[in-house]
This record gives C-alpha cells, structure tokens and sequence, in this order.
C-alpha cells in the first residue's frame, strides 16, 4: 500500500489541526477611559459579611461611610457624616449627616438607612461587627432625626470612632426587597450592590473571586469636579500568579498590580518601560507567631532563642531587596502609641543559642519536632519559615515547615492545644488605632480569635489595654499602649519582623494614585487617566 | 421412559435418565429477558464398561453440554445420572463432581486447558495432589510411569505448554487425567484442530490406553470417520436430542434416521470421484437451540417430513436389537444403504 | 436504544449515592471549620457556634447527609459559604468555560491522535513508530503544571505571542451568554473579534490539556489499528482488492475507533481533572478553578457538588461511550 | 473469442515455477516456500493439499500478493494469463488483479467480514473498483443482487442493509463466494473455504462452488487439508509438504496410486483408509532449520543417502503427473 | 531467553529501563551525588537566583541553594513515594480484584461497586480533598494517592481473573476437582501477575507525577523538601527570569516519569499474552 499517500494525509491532518491555533502578534489593550485594576477580590461582595483587604478595595469604591481614612498616614476625615460629637463618658456619639448625598438609585441617603446599616452589620454578626458587637446593642443606633445618627455605647470604647470607616452605609429599600426570611438580604447582597459610591456595580458582569466591572456614578455626593479624568470604568481582574499579573502590567493589559508586590517582581517593573513602582510605607506587620500556651514557647528563654534566631536584616535587605522598615515591635512604627525607645531583638544565634540553652536547662522541650504552619498561598511566609529553619538548624533546633491554608489556621486558633507551635502572617491595618493591634492580639480576652493566637497572657498588659480602650483621648491612651508594648516586647511572645512596605506595580497612565494603608490605595476616585 | 440401548448385556457403569439442561436465560434490569436454551432435552443412554461411545453432532447440538453434565461440572436441571447404578445427580457442582470422581474429561482444545505458567511435571503432579495420592517420591514415579504410557519421557517434566506440540498436549492433558485413574473418559473431540498424521497416532494412543487400563470412553466428535473408526456405538445428536443410537457398525451401514443419513451423505470421504446419494437431503441451515421448531426439531430440513412431524417430539424406539430411532416414519423410509 | 440508555442511567445511580457517601464522610471529616471561617476574622466563639447552628453544622452527620440528599433531590446544592451565591448557578458560570477547555483539547488531541496512531500502527516496529512511541509516552510523562508554566515561560512572557491567562483580554466584552462557551457564543453573534481573542487565550490551555489527550489516542490508536491489522476481515479486503487509502482511512480504521472510543471516554474524565491544574495555572475560569478554590477555603457544599458533577459527567460520558459503540458497532446494538 | 486468446486457450491460467519465499523472524530467516511449481489448467479445479504449516495458504497469498510485510519472494514466477504477478507493482496487483482477476473466498467467513460495516457497504465499493463496466449505482446493486440470488441468499435486496453478525455461517460464505465473483474474475482461490463449517452446509458450499466453475467459467484454486474434500471437489491436486510440492496429479490417479512417500503415509493415516493408524514418525521440519536435501527425508521409510544430500526434482512420471522424490528419479531413469 | 531478546529489540523500553536504573542509582546515592548535599535545608540568602554556572549547573533558587543538589536529592522522596504508594495500593487492590474476578453475586458486585465508585471521582480531585482532610503534608498526599491507586489494581485484576475464570485451564482444573483456593492463589494470581507489574511500572510514573501535582497545589511536600514539584511551584513568582528554577525539577519529573512509562510500555507488549502464547 502506498504509505507516501498515507503520510502525506497525515501531514497535511496535523498542519490543519495546528493551524486553529491562531498565532496572531497581542495587541495592547489599553482602552480610554478604562482602568484595569490586579487587585484580588473579596469572596463575596457584601461589605457586612466580609471584612479583609480585598473587602476594603471593593467597599472603598462601591460604598460609602460615615467617615473614611485618606491619606498616609491616614487620618479619618468626614465623609457621609460632616462631624461628630462624643459626650464626655465616651457612652454617647452622634454623626451628622451631610445633606444631598444619594445612592445608586437615586434616593436620598437618610440617618435611618444608615441605622439600617449598622443594625444590620450587628445582626449579621460577621467580621465587621467584631469592633462593635461587645459594646453596641442594636436598639442602641437610632436615628433622632433626618440627618442625625445617635449611638449609645455600652461601655465606653475609644476606637469606636476609628471603626466607624468599617461600616458601608447600604439601601435598606433594594435589600429589603430581596430579603430571604431573616437573612437580611444576605445572600442577594452577596453578588449584587446596594450602595452610594463613587462607582456602581454592574451586577451582570460579577463573577465571584475573578471578575468585578465598576463604572463611575456621576450622582456622587462629592462630585467629579476635582478629577475630571477619574477611569469611566474600573475592571478588577484577579490574577493568581503574580509573575502572571506582573506580565500583565508589562504588556498593558493591567494597569494597576496588587500592592504586595515581591521585590523580585519589582526590578522588573523597574527596568520596564511605561510602568513604574508605586512605593508607599504601609501598617503592616510581618509577624511569627509563638504559641505561649505549648511547650517549648512557655518558656520565655525559648521565646527569646527564636527571637534571637531570625535573620532580620538578612530577610529585609536580601529577600526583600530592602523594601521593607525593620519593626521590632507588635504596632508599626508610624502608628501612635509605638514606644520609640523599643529596641526589640536582633538576629545573633550566639544569643539564641544561649537563650536555647537556658530553656533547655529549665526543661523546656526545645528538642522536639517544632511546626511552623505558613500560607501554602503566600511564598513571602514559606521564604521567612525556610530561613528560620535553616538558622534554627545550626543551633540544632528541628523545624517543620506545615503548608497551610488561612481557612484552615484560623479554625485551628480557636484553641491553644491546636494553634500551631508558629505560624506566619501580617497584620493589616482594619482601623488605625493601636487597638487593632496590640488591643486585638495580646488582650487575654480575644483568646480564641485567629489575632491572639499566640495565647499570650499578661494580667498588667490586659489592665492596660482594658484601660486604654476605655479612655477616649488620645493623649491619655498613648501612654498606656507605648508602655503595654514594651511590657509585650520584654515577654517576646511573637517574632515581629518588619513593617511593610507596599509595592505596587502602576502603568504610566495612571496618575494621581492615592496610597492609605486603610484599603491599600484602592479607592479609584483620585486616579486620573491620561 | 425408554430402556435404553445397551451394548449387549454387557453391566451398565454410568447410566443417564432423561437428562435435562437449561443453560441462560435472565431477566435482565429494564431488558427484554432472555428465555433460557435448552441445550440437552429429556436424553438417556448408558454406558456400558469397557465400550466406546461415540457422541456426534453438528455443533451447537449439545454434544459438548451433555458430556458436562455427565461429568459434573454442568448441573443438570432435571433427570439423574447413576454412576454403577448408584444415583449420583441432584447435588452441587463440588459434590456432584467428588462424587463422581471416576469419570474424568479432557478438554477439546488440549494447549488452552493447561495453566501456561506452570511446567509439565507441575501440572500433573498438580491433579495427584489434589486428589491426595501418594508422597513426593511415589507421584514423581507415577508421572515419569504415565508420561511413558502415553508416548512422552520424563524430559518433558520440565517443559512448558507453548513449547509442545498440538499432538504432544494431547498426551500430556490424557496424562493428567489418567493419572487420577479414571475408569470413564469424555474426550471431547480429542483430534480437532490436528494434522492427519497426529491424528492416527493420537487415536492410536486412545484405544491402546483404554485396552491398557479397562477405560471406558464417552468420545464426543463431529468427524464421522473417527467415530466409525473407534466406536463401539454410536449415539447421533441433534439439537439437545439423540435421535439416533446403535452400533457403530449398523448405523454407519444402515442409517434410519433421515438426520443421519444426512450426515453420512455430507461428510467427505476419501473415495475419489465418489459422490454420495442424497447430497439432496439437506435443506437450508441447522436452526438455532434458541428457535427450536416445534415436533421433530429435524423436520424442516427433512426431505421425508410431512405435516404431522410438527405434532410431537417423536421418541427413541427400537429398529433392532440394540439400534433405537426418534423419527415416526424411520420405517417409512427407503433404506438406502449407504457405501463407504 | 432509549430503554439502553435508561437503563445505564438507573445502573449509574447506586455509584452516584456511593460517591455521594464517600464525598460526605471525606469532607466531614475535615478539620477546617466553616464556621469558624464564615464567621470572619473577629468573631467570637460564641458567634462561630451561632453560625454553626445557623447552618445546620452543629447536627449529627447522618442528619446533615439525609438533609443534602433531600436538597440534591430538587437540584439545590445550597449557596457558597464564602460567595454565597447559589453553587448551581456557579457552577452553571463555569461549566462552560471547563467544557470549552476540555472538548477543544480532546478534539484537538482526536484530530492529532488518530492519524499519529494510525501512522505509527503502519510503520509497526520501524523509525516513525519508535519515535512516535517515544512522543506518545512522553505525552503522559510531562507534568502539565510544568509544561504550562514552560509554555508561559516561552510564548507569552519571552515572545509576547500568545496570552498568559483568562478567557479573553480585559477590556472585551464578551457577548451575553447563549452557551456560555464563547467560541460558540461569537460566532452566533457574529462577534469576530470575540472569537479571535477567545481562540487566541484558548490556544496555550488547550495544548497543555491535550497533551496527555493526544498521547494516550495517539497509543490507543496505534494499539488498535495494529490489532485491526492483524484480523483476518483486513486480509480478506486485501486479497479482493480495495484500495490502501480506502482499506486504511475507512474500513481498517472505523473498526481500530471502537477500541479507542472508550479510552477517549475516560480520557474525558481524565481531562475534566487535569483541567483542575491547567485552570488554576491560566486563570481559566471554569469548574476546575472553582474546585481548588472550595479545596482551599474547606467550602463543603461546593466541593460536594463539584464532585457529584463530576461523577455525574463521568457517568453521562460513558453513557455516551456505549451509545457511541453502538453506533460504530452494530453488534453491540443488539445486545441490549 | 479472440484469435490471442484461442491460441492461449491450452496455456494453462495460472502457472507457478519456482517459487522461493522466506520470512525475517527474531530467530532467523524461515524459508517457507522452496521450489513450489503448480499449474492450472483453464476451467478446472486445482486441490492444494498438505498439512498444517505446509506453507500452502503463503502460496495462495503469494498469488494474491498479500504476503506479510516480513516475507521476502526471493525467486520464481506466478503467471496468470500469461502476465508474471510477481513483476507487477502492488498499486496494479490491486487496480487490475486482485478482485478483478482473482476472487478470494476467505477460510473462515465468521471472521472474514468487516464487523462494523454493512454488507452492501463492503461489496458494492469492489464493483466501483474493479467492474468499471458498470456506470451506475443501480447497476451495481443489480449486479450483486444478481450474483446473492444466485447463491441462494433469500432476499438479496435487504441483504445489503444487514450487518455481518446477522448471518449463519453457511450465509457468510455465500456471501463471500458471491463477492469473490462480482467482477468476473477467471481465477477464484479459495483458502479452506469449508472448515469453518458443519458437515452438512459444507457439503452445500461445495456443491454450490462446483457448479459455480462450471456456469461461470472459472478456474479454482482450492487450499485444504481434507482429502475427502478434495476426492469429492477437485480434478487435480498439488500435495505441499513444508514448503515444497511433493506431488501433483489428477485427483483420482493421486489418491488411488500415491507415488511420494509423503502421499502415501498421510493417506495411510486417514481413518478411511487405515486400520493400524500408524502415523508418521517425527515432526514437520522448522522452516527456520530446514534439513538439506529432501525436506521429507527424516521422517520417510524409503529413505537414503542421496536424499539428504541431494534436492529431488518435480518429474512427471505417466502423463500428467509429478512426483518430486528420488524413487521417481530412478524409476524414470530405470526405464529410459 | 525469547523474552529478553524481544525486550532488548524494542529500544524505547531498553531506554526506560536505562533511565529508571539511573534514577533509582542517582536515589540510593543521592547524599553522595549531590555537590552540596546540605542544600537540602540550608538557605544562602547571597547566592540567591544565580543562573546556572559551574558551581551550580543547574543554578540557584530563591533561598540560594543549588537547585542540582536539590533536583539529585528529590529522587530520593519521588521514588520513596511512588514505591510506597504502588506497593500499598497493590496489597490493597490486588486481593480485591481477585475475590472479585473469581466470585460471583453480591461480594463481586459489593467490591467493584465501590472499586467505581472511586474510579469514578478524578484521582486528582479526590486526593487533593483528602489531603486537604488529612492537613497539607507528604504524608497525607501518600495517602490520598494510595486510597486513589488501588482501584487501578482491582479493575485490572478483576478483568484479567475474569476473563481467566472463563477460561479453559481453570475449567479443566475445576473438572479434575482443584479447590477454590488452591484454583484462585496458584493458577490464577500468577496468571494475572503481568498487567499488575506493567500497572504498577507505569503507576510509578504516574505516582511522581501526581505527588508533584499536589506538592505543586501545595498540597503534597512541604518546605524545605528537594521536592520536584514543589520546586516548580515556588519558581513560579521568579519567571520568566529565573527560568533554571522550574525547568530542571521539571525536566527530572519528566525523564524519570518518561523512563518508568517506557519501561510499563515495554513490559506491556512483552507480557501481551497473544506473544507469549504464541511459539
């Protein structure tokens, strides 16, 4: 049989079959008017059920709040609300309301939709509530009269007003139409948009996790006066991969990266044409903790060998390539209340190995497998376990890296016998205030929760946190969170690496980018397109 | 209940009463159900000790499932099957087959039914093991002794299947059977598939074992040259039926059953330019067991059937002293005596 | 033929409540709690267990199984726990860009497959069949994660030819859903420039995909083609005289297909799972993407669903595999 | 008739001198075919016989030119019609000789028929290739029509429509015997054609062939190892033995008066013929060591010293029939 | 032997088998091999992302270890898992199949109902469930990918016991009067035996490959194991620059998965029953 025949049927078969691959040169894709944005998205888009970075981003452009944080560092500036009045217990505050803001769909923004909001964000009882829940009962937001919002505390808490940028201000007529019995509109709110931001939702478009479309709403209480050339569209566009995402600025299919940028990534951009960094100091502490409540990290001596044990500036200046501020200490260091004198611990193993030793010599059981659980997500964290392995090795500590997913850490916080023995993450900035940090994470009473996992107990730290959040000036706080920490410091329950800076990879058309730790720069409103 | 031919007044050993088998058939989940063949249909015969019983049939007439069902792998689904008189049917495959011990069966395809993994020497010490007889030593002296017995040496211990001949499996497969001393043997077309010349000396072999050892054979063949060549009697099968048994001498000389008569007519023999009366007989293709005619299952290939053949299954009667026939116009018949 | 497939579907139902009860106990089992997650960051214990109640998570396990028989019974897989949006009406999203994603690689690796195998089954033993051999292991032996990222590595980020990730370039915007599968969608639509960009992003996925794809057709193929080569229908048309390209093309190889039929059924499956790590690594948004991420975020209601789909696909597949058998081979018709 | 062909109307049809085929193996080079010689006369039909192994089915392959890939024709000549086979191309062996010239009956119809193709499907293509006579469709459903109620296959129309599993036996091979005469061939080989099959349609088949040489003008080559076939079927016979023509003759002279060793032991072995079934001693020679000499000599009672050293010719003794032994030799060259 | 003969003329397998015995060579003398065995652990943080050169042919990796140390030491864990995983799978699935293939009713019928019910969820997706169960580690990723083999070796074990139960040697015991034991353990166990050992080659292949997939997914190996896959997916923030850090623990993948394939495909035609049948 004619085999030439057969393979040249053949030949002629896979050519066709490569040829659907079509292998047209990539266009650039930068279109006027639209603003591709790397961001990650939150896992769903209800401001009250959800509340973490991604959250903030979606929220800061959707939603309005009473106030909001611009600026870095950020200061809280009226937004919905002209001003507020706090009565001298600290019990009682009242906001009131500018006049003329609207929602999306046309109607007025009164002081009742904003008691919607907030008994709502109560009776979800998601992560939002977490700052209001132990100090505000629902029946205590009411609105007296059209423009005026009145709480009434419980007991008085003074990073209440520091929260208040926590809460979206939401329709309650859009969501009262698609409540399932009391889910408060739950559910729908979850992949639609109720709310009065600078940008509308297109609801059609949203693809969880992968696709959010925002186009800009000309209604907005602040008007577009101050930027003409604010992006008519804002597409959030995930990209898992941040080599992926990185390409994507460089080919000019994104505009904006995400802001934790690896600094591998940055040299990239740097050497690019057309795109540049976005650097800005952030609140972000880089942090390892140490469970106190299991063995060998009970043992302070222990604590202190691991403190010792991690090579700070190695891990800032070779993995980070610098891009990062040393931060000794639980707070970061731009934020009030950090005690400037705080000197923290340095990377000597000779010191660690002594401090080792003395544990060792108080029975601690420093021999034993030790687990650190990292963020199998997060290559930074793994990068920071390896070295402390590697370190901890050579003082003959065996460390094991568990690869880990945030779902599952902080399920396993809730207790001390299953918190890991380490674990590595960042503590972000949800409101500025001191209590978000030092408050949240060594205050015996949030036990329990994923930011006090390193079960720290200090009854003089708890009497002065407890103190501090119930004072409302400032003035008299600060001294009490400066001497809390270096009281924490002293106890060396965690492993406080850096403060972060953010690096965010921007395209040259992009102008007028507006960095605030709160929400990482997401708010769009301020960017100009050229 | 017909007497049964017997090979004159010779004692009967193995002895089947209106054998039955119904082989299939289910009720398939949402399917159209399957009715189950009837593969062998009401036969009897027997076996008298120390003959040689040829079976012979096209194929698909049962041959095969009837030799089973002696042996007692097959279960019958009704009838009984004495063994020396004694009734040994009814029972589970495990029982029925311990209890029948003294027949044994050697499989058609010789090279298929031995375990290509294991060496000659392993596969028939495998059935003396099973069996429990003798040590070590006395069940090599006993291969080594049958592997002689049916042509083979000792060397051929150590061989395996693939490297045989198709004549040489044949003696190994009635080596392993002979080896558990049987005093029955169903050799189930015991030369298909072998050239001429393997044949005569396996047929040889057959009747020089059974002279040897008092063997009796059930030997199922479709090759009629064979059966007239070493059977004693003969039984003709067709579709689940005999409808003939006799000598092998006056069924070959003097067929009565049209059936027959068409065998013969239609089997080659080797008689040049011979041309056999009654190539005519035959009409169109056997039916399936499945689509079983009513009546004479033969009747609508039968170039003597008339209508009433579609009444009722005809049975066995005599047509001499030792010579039965199913057909109700055998008598009716011109006898043509059929040349060899 | 309809009471043939009837009936499969009614045999496929014991497995599909045994892969149900498998799926349940695994995911029961495992230690992440939703709650707690559900719950946010600064939840209390007392409002994770409050949650928990609200989900019927705090039931005895048997309850909650019976529970989600009930709902599966009227096709309710329950809302995300993290989306909250219905998990059918996700995973109605995403099917399409998966099915997409797998047929194209599995018509891909058909068109490439079969004329390799063919090829390789007529130079038997010779050169092209050893190296095709070679290729065709090799095809299996390649991590997809890694060919993909090396594809990445070459086309898009050195050469700039073809996209990294997604279905179709920022900026576009693709035509209503019809079929959710956009190469479908544009071209009823007649949005050219959709299909091009789509065609375009589905190249890179598509080839990892259809690699393993193109390898095993490419084996099973030439497994066939040899064994129909050997039969003695081949000699016979030999012997009367029909031409090789007939005897090859048409009659040799429609009967090798029957053999390749049911690899290519499983390979769908087989496809659907390696879709998993093509998805995640190209951003395709589809039900593989979707998997890892309920994997990630311990999201049970999802993960059960997605494996139930994917047992039903299994089963519907080969379903269509004998169906398609029967159609190639008459003998299997009538069997039923 | 034309004047060419009256003149070569006492050629014989089909005339093979000669012929040397061997087969590369992993163990060596087999030489199958050693000097094989036979010849067909016009109108008659030719019994090759031998046992298995004998290399009888290689030669009428040879014939057809559908010899393994592996098998070398190392010498000879296959004339048919006067026109050397084995000089033509395969591309003109399928355009003008197999099919067309030659029909094939295959030896087991079960087998021979494509499982997934319909009857007329399958047939109807030849008569497109080789009765190019016939312009148009109907035509050649006519034709085959024609040809499958000759055979007796009821309803031939139907027939076409019905798949290869639909048929007994006896039908298949009447369905094979019909396409083997769909384009008028003048030679038909038929490799064991009855094997397969019950006694009874056997017999049928080869009334049904025997009347077929006769009404449409065809000379038979009938491949078998059953002599009673070929005393009841052929009116010559060519007796092969591993490799070689050992004798050949007309039916009744062969059979009656065997005048090879080899032909008189094998008939001695056949149940109709002996009382002592002595059989032959010894083994068929390996085609991969094939003895020197007479290849039957090891197992042969007449055997001597010459034999093994020297290759017997095929001679003619009495007329038309030929004997390859040294007895012959002498005996020829004893009565000069 | 005729099996080695055909064995050494088929030169994809004779190259399998070459590229296994390397592998499994470079495995058992991996500490010796390797130019900085410490680097399995060890960070250099100065050395980082080096492209390849003489002192690190293969180069460097994010935390400066020589990724040729790390590539040589991971044979070790591929090998160890895929060896356990088929081994484990085998003592599971094999006697499965066999009950069975051999039985009849309800034990058959119970046995490969639930043998499909795990062919039926891709390998991939269920053990990524389950080692997301067990907690992200190589040992739950062993595992998973052990309760995901063995239905491999129970299909093929009940086809092949199957297929022999019908066949004639095993009736011709059965006539001769062979118990069932004796029947299933030494007639039809070592018949079945060579398409378990080609699965079981070929499932040593595919084995690495999917514990890569999963220490890929972050859910198999954990840092600082040289493991392949795990490699490859924290190359992934350093590409295309770093191009030395996927390519080679993803070219070992390849060649030793390649090498155990050819080899099974090797295997597989020797022991094809149709060519040891035939003489």
């Amino acid at each position: 049989m004619s085999i030439h025949k057969l393979v040249r049927t053949a030949a002629v078969a896979l050519c066709t079959a490569f040829a659907i691959a079509p292998l047209v040169s990539h266009a650039q894709n930068a279109k006027p008017g639209v603003l591709v944005s790397g961001d990650n998205l939150p896992t769903n888009i209800d401001p009250h059920q959800i509340f973490d970075v991604p959250m903030m981003l979606y929220s800061l452009n959707a939603y309005d709040n009473l106030y909001r944080y611009e600026g870095n560092p950020p200061k809280l500036e009226p937004w919905l609300a002209e001003s507020h009045t706090v009565s001298t217990d600290g019990l009682t505050w009242e906001f009131k309301l500018r006049a003329g803001a609207k929602f999306h769909d046309g109607s007025d923004i009164t002081a009742e939709d904003v008691v919607y909001s907030f008994r709502r964000v109560l009776a979800v009882g998601k992560a939002p509530s977490g700052a209001f829940k132990p100090v505000l009962k629902s029946e205590n937001v009411t609105a007296p009269d059209k423009s005026t919002v009145r709480f009434v505390l419980d007991k008085a808490y003074a990073p209440f007003l520091s929260a208040i940028p926590i809460v979206a201000v939401v329709n309650p007529r859009l969501i009262k139409a698609q409540e399932k019995g009391d889910d408060w509109g739950q559910s729908w709110l979850a992949s639609n948009a109720a709310g009065s931001g600078a940008y509308q939702l297109d609801p059609a478009t949203y693809r969880p996790l992968e696709r959010v479309d925002l186009k800009r709403f000309a209604g907005h209480f602040k008007g577009w006066g101050d930027n003409p050339k604010a992006p008519e569209l804002v597409q959030i566009l995930p990209t898992r991969e941040t080599s992926t995402r990185v390409l994507g600025l460089l080919q000019g299919s994104v505009d904006l990266t995400d802001s934790y940028l690896p600094t591998d990534q940055v040299e990239r951009i740097q050497k690019t044409a057309g795109v540049h960094i976005q650097k800005d100091t952030s609140m972000r502490v880089f942090t390892l903790r140490m469970n106190n409540k299991k063995a060998p990290f009970d043992n302070i001596n222990a604590r202190k060998c691991f403190a010792h044990a991690f090579n700070y500036d190695g891990f800032i200046k070779e993995i980070l390539k610098g891009y990062a501020e040393r931060n000794p200490a639980p707070m970061p260091n731009n934020l009030w209340g950090y005690p400037a004198d705080v000197k923290g611990y340095d990377y000597d193993l000779k010191k660690a190995k002594e401090f080792c030793d003395k544990a060792k010599a108080e029975g601690a059981p420093i021999g034993r497998p030790i687990q650190i659980h990292i963020q199998s997500q997060l290559e930074q964290t793994n990068q920071a376990a390896q070295l402390l392995q590697s370190d901890l090795a050579q003082i003959g500590i065996n460390l094991k890296i568990v690869s880990d997913t945030w779902a599952n850490i902080t399920t396993n916080t809730a207790k001390a016998e299953t918190s890991p023995d380490l674990w590595v993450h960042w503590v972000s900035t949800y409101f500025v205030d001191p209590e978000n940090w030092v408050g949240q994470m060594y205050d015996s009473q949030f036990h329990g929760t994923w930011k006090a996992s390193s079960w720290y107990q200090n009854a003089k730290v708890d009497e002065l946190l407890r103190k501090a959040r119930t004072t409302v000036a400032q003035a008299e706080r600060q001294p009490l969170y400066e001497e809390a920490t270096r009281l924490i410091v002293a106890d060396s329950p965690d492993i406080w690496v850096y403060n972060t800076v953010e690096l965010r990879g921007v395209t040259n058309r992009v102008k007028g980018f507006r960095f605030s730790p709160v929400g990482s720069g997401g708010e769009m409103r301020w960017i100009q397109l050229q | 209940m017909t007497t049964g031919a017997r090979a004159g007044g010779t004692a009967s050993i193995l002895e089947a009463r209106d054998l039955e088998v119904l082989l299939g058939g289910r009720q398939r989940f949402l399917g159209t159900a399957v009715p189950p063949v009837r593969a062998v249909a009401g036969v009897s015969l027997t076996l008298a000790a120390g003959e040689t019983l040829g079976l012979v049939g096209e194929s698909g007439c049962g041959k095969t499932t009837l030799g089973r069902v002696l042996l007692g792998i097959q279960r019958e689904s009704a009838g009984e099957v004495l063994l020396d008189g004694r009734i040994v049917s009814g029972m589970d495959r495990a029982d029925a087959r311990k209890s029948r011990n003294a027949i044994q069966y050697v499989h058609q395809d010789a090279g298929a039914a031995l375990d290509p993994w294991w060496s000659i020497g392993g596969i028939l010490d495998e059935g003396l093991r099973v069996h429990g007889l003798g040590d070590a030593v006395a069940r090599h002296e006993r291969i080594d002794r049958m592997l002689g017995a049916v042509g083979l040496d000792a060397s051929f211990r150590l061989r395996y299947v693939h490297e045989l001949s198709g004549g040489q499996l044949r003696r190994v497969a009635l080596a392993r059977i002979l080896l558990l001393e049987p005093r029955i043997v169903i050799l189930d077309e015991p030369t298909s598939g072998l050239d001429l010349s393997v044949q005569a000396t396996v047929l040889r072999l057959i009747q020089d074992l059974k002279a040897r050892l008092g063997l009796t054979y059930l030997l199922i063949s479709h090759d009629l040259s064979v059966v007239q060549r070493i059977c004693d009697r003969v039984a003709i099968m067709y579709l689940g039926r005999i409808v003939e048994i006799g000598p092998a001498a006056q069924v070959f000389a003097a067929p009565r059953h049209p059936y027959t008569r068409t065998l013969l007519a239609a089997a080659p023999r080797l008689v040049p330019g011979h041309e056999m009366p009654g190539a005519n007989l035959i009409i169109g293709d056997p039916p399936s067991a499945r689509h079983l005619p009513p009546g004479c299952a033969f009747h609508p290939r039968c170039a003597f059937g008339e209508s009433k053949c579609t009444e009722a299954v005809p049975r066995l009667e005599a047509a001499g002293a030792v010579h039965e026939v199913a057909c109700r116009r055998w008598r009716a018949i011109d006898v043509v005596p059929v040349s060899i | 033929m309809l009471r043939f497939i009837l009936r499969r579907l009614l045999l496929v139902m014991p497995s599909l409540l045994g892969l149900l009860v498998l799926t349940f106990i695994l995911i029961r089992l495992v230690p992440a709690d939703p709650a707690a997650a559900l719950a946010g960051e600064n939840a209390t214990p007392a409002q994770i267990a409050e949650i928990r109640r609200q989900y019927g998570l705090d039931q005895p396990v048997h309850v909650q199984f019976v529970r989600y028989l009930g709902q599966i019974a009227r096709l309710d897989f329950g809302e995300s726990a993290y989306s909250r949006r219905p998990i059918a009406l996700e995973i109605s999203q995403r099917l399409p860009a998966t099915l997409e994603l797998t047929i194209c690689a599995l018509l891909f690796g058909i068109a490439v497959g079969i004329p390799l195998g063919t090829i390789a089954a007529l130079y038997h033993n010779r050169w092209p069949d050893t190296v095709l051999r070679i290729i065709s292991v090799g095809g299996v032996a390649i991590a997809a994660f890694w060919f993909a990222i090396e594809l990445q590595m070459l086309f898009s980020m050195k050469l700039g030819w073809l996209p990294l990730r997604g279905r179709l370039d920022a900026g576009i915007t693709p035509p209503s859903p019809i079929t959710g599968m956009l190469l479908i969608d544009s071209l009823l639509t007649g949005r050219l420039d959709v299909l091009r960009n789509a065609l375009w992003h589905l190249t890179l996925p598509a080839l990892t995909l259809s690699l393993g794809g193109i390898a095993t057709i490419t084996r099973f193929t030439r497994a066939g083609v040899l064994d129909t080569l050997q039969k003695d229908f081949v000699t016979y048309e030999r012997a009367q005289g029909y031409p090789a390209g007939a005897l090859i093309w048409k009659f040799v190889l429609r009967n090798s297909i029957v053999a390749a039929i049911t690899q290519i059924g499983l390979l769908f499956g087989s496809l659907i799972a390696g879709a998993v790590v093509v998805e995640t690594i190209f951003d395709w948004p589809g039900v593989g993407f979707y998997t890892v991420q309920a994997i990630l975020t311990a999201d049970t209601k999802v993960m059960l669903a997605v494996t139930l789909l994917i047992g039903v696909i299994y089963a519907v597949v080969n379903i269509l595999v004998d169906v398609v058998h029967g159609l190639v081979d008459p003998r299997l018709r009538e069997q039923d | 008739m034309s004047e060419v062909q009256k003149a070569n109307a006492d050629e014989p049809l089909l005339e093979v001198r000669n012929l040397r085929l061997s087969v590369r193996t992993d163990e060596g080079k087999a030489q199958i075919l050693d000097h094989v010689a036979l010849t067909l006369p016009r109108g008659r039909i030719l019994g090759v016989v031998g046992e298995s192994g004998c290399g009888k089915s290689t030669l009428a392959r040879a014939i057809l030119g559908i010899v393994p890939k592996a098998a070398t024709v190392e010498s000879g000549e296959i004339r048919l019609e006067g026109r050397n086979l084995l000089a033509l191309s395969d591309r003109t062996m399928t355009r003008e000789i197999r099919g067309r010239r030659i029909g094939f009956i295959p030896q087991d119809p079960y087998l021979a028929l494509n499982p997934v193709f319909k009857i007329g499907a399958q047939l109807l293509p030849l008569l497109t290739w080789h009765a190019p006579e016939l312009k148009t469709a109907a035509d050649r459903r006519a034709r085959l029509t024609n040809l499958l109620r000759r055979v007796q296959i009821p309803e031939p129309e139907a027939v076409l429509e019905r798949y290869p599993h639909q048929f007994s036996g006896g039908q298949r091979q009447r369905l094979m015997i019909a396409a083997a005469l769909a384009a008028n061939p003048s030679l038909v080989i038929a490799d064991e054609p009855t094997t397969a099959l019950d006694v009874t349609t056997q017999k049928q088949i080869l009334g049904l062939l025997k009347e077929l040489t006769v009404e449409f003008n065809l000379s038979m080559l009938f491949v078998t190892h059953d002599f009673g076939v070929v005393a009841e079927l052929c009116d010559e016979i060519t007796v092969m033995y591993a490799g070689q023509t050992v004798e050949a003759g007309q039916t009744a002279k062969v059979l009656t008066a065997p005048q090879h060793p080899y032909t008189t032991a094998l008939l001695a072995c056949h149940p109709d013929r002996s009382d002592a079934l002595t059989g032959i001693p010894g083994l068929v020679p390996s085609p991969l060591q094939a003895p020197p000499g007479c290849r039957f000599a090891p197992r042969c009672g007449a055997v001597a010293d010459v034999c093994s050293r020297r290759s017997p010719k095929l001679v003619g003794i009495a007329g038309d029939h030929f004997v390859s032994c040294r007895l012959a030799d002498e005996t020829r060259s004893a009565t000069p | 032997m005729l099996v080695l003969k055909k064995f050494a003329k088929d030169k994809p397998a004779v190259l399998g088998a070459f590229i296994v015995l390397i592998v499994v060579v470079v495995a058992i003398f991996a500490p010796l091999l390797a130019p900085y065995p410490g680097d399995a652990a060890a960070s250099h943080l100065l050395l980082r992302l080096k492209p390849p050169s003489a002192a690190h042919p293969f180069g460097t990796d994010n935390l400066g270890r020589d990724i040729l140390s790390r590539v040589i030491l991971g044979s070790r864990g591929a090998l160890a898992i895929a060896l356990l995983v088929v081994g484990t799978a085998m003592l599971i699935g094999v006697p499965l199949g066999l009950i069975a293939g051999y039985s009849r009713g309800w034990l058959s019928e119970t046995n490969m109902r639930i043998t499909d019910v795990f062919l039926a969820v891709p390998q991939l997706i269920l053990a990524l469930a389950i080692a997301q169960l067990m907690g992200p580690s190589l040992q739950s990723a062993m595992l998973a990918l052990t309760l995901t083999y063995w239905p491999f070796f129970t299909r093929i074990v009940y086809a092949e016991a199957r297929r022999l139960s019908a066949s004639l040697f095993i009736d011709a015991l059965q006539c001769i009067g062979a118990g069932t034991t004796r029947i299933l353990f030494l007639h039809v166990l070592p018949n079945c035996i060579s398409p378990v050992i080609v699965r079981a080659t070929i499932g040593m292949g595919f084995t690495i490959l999917v514990a890569a997939v999963l220490g890929f997914l972050g859910m198999g190996a954990t840092p600082p194991d040289p493991d392949w896959g795990l490699a490859i997916s924290e190359s992934r923030q350093y590409l295309p620059e770093a191009w030395w850090f996927s390519t080679f623990p993803g070219l070992a993948i390849f060649l030793t998965v390649l090498g155990f394939n050819l080899l099974g495909d090797g295997l597989r035609d020797i022991v094809d029953p149709r060519l040891r049948r035939s003489r």
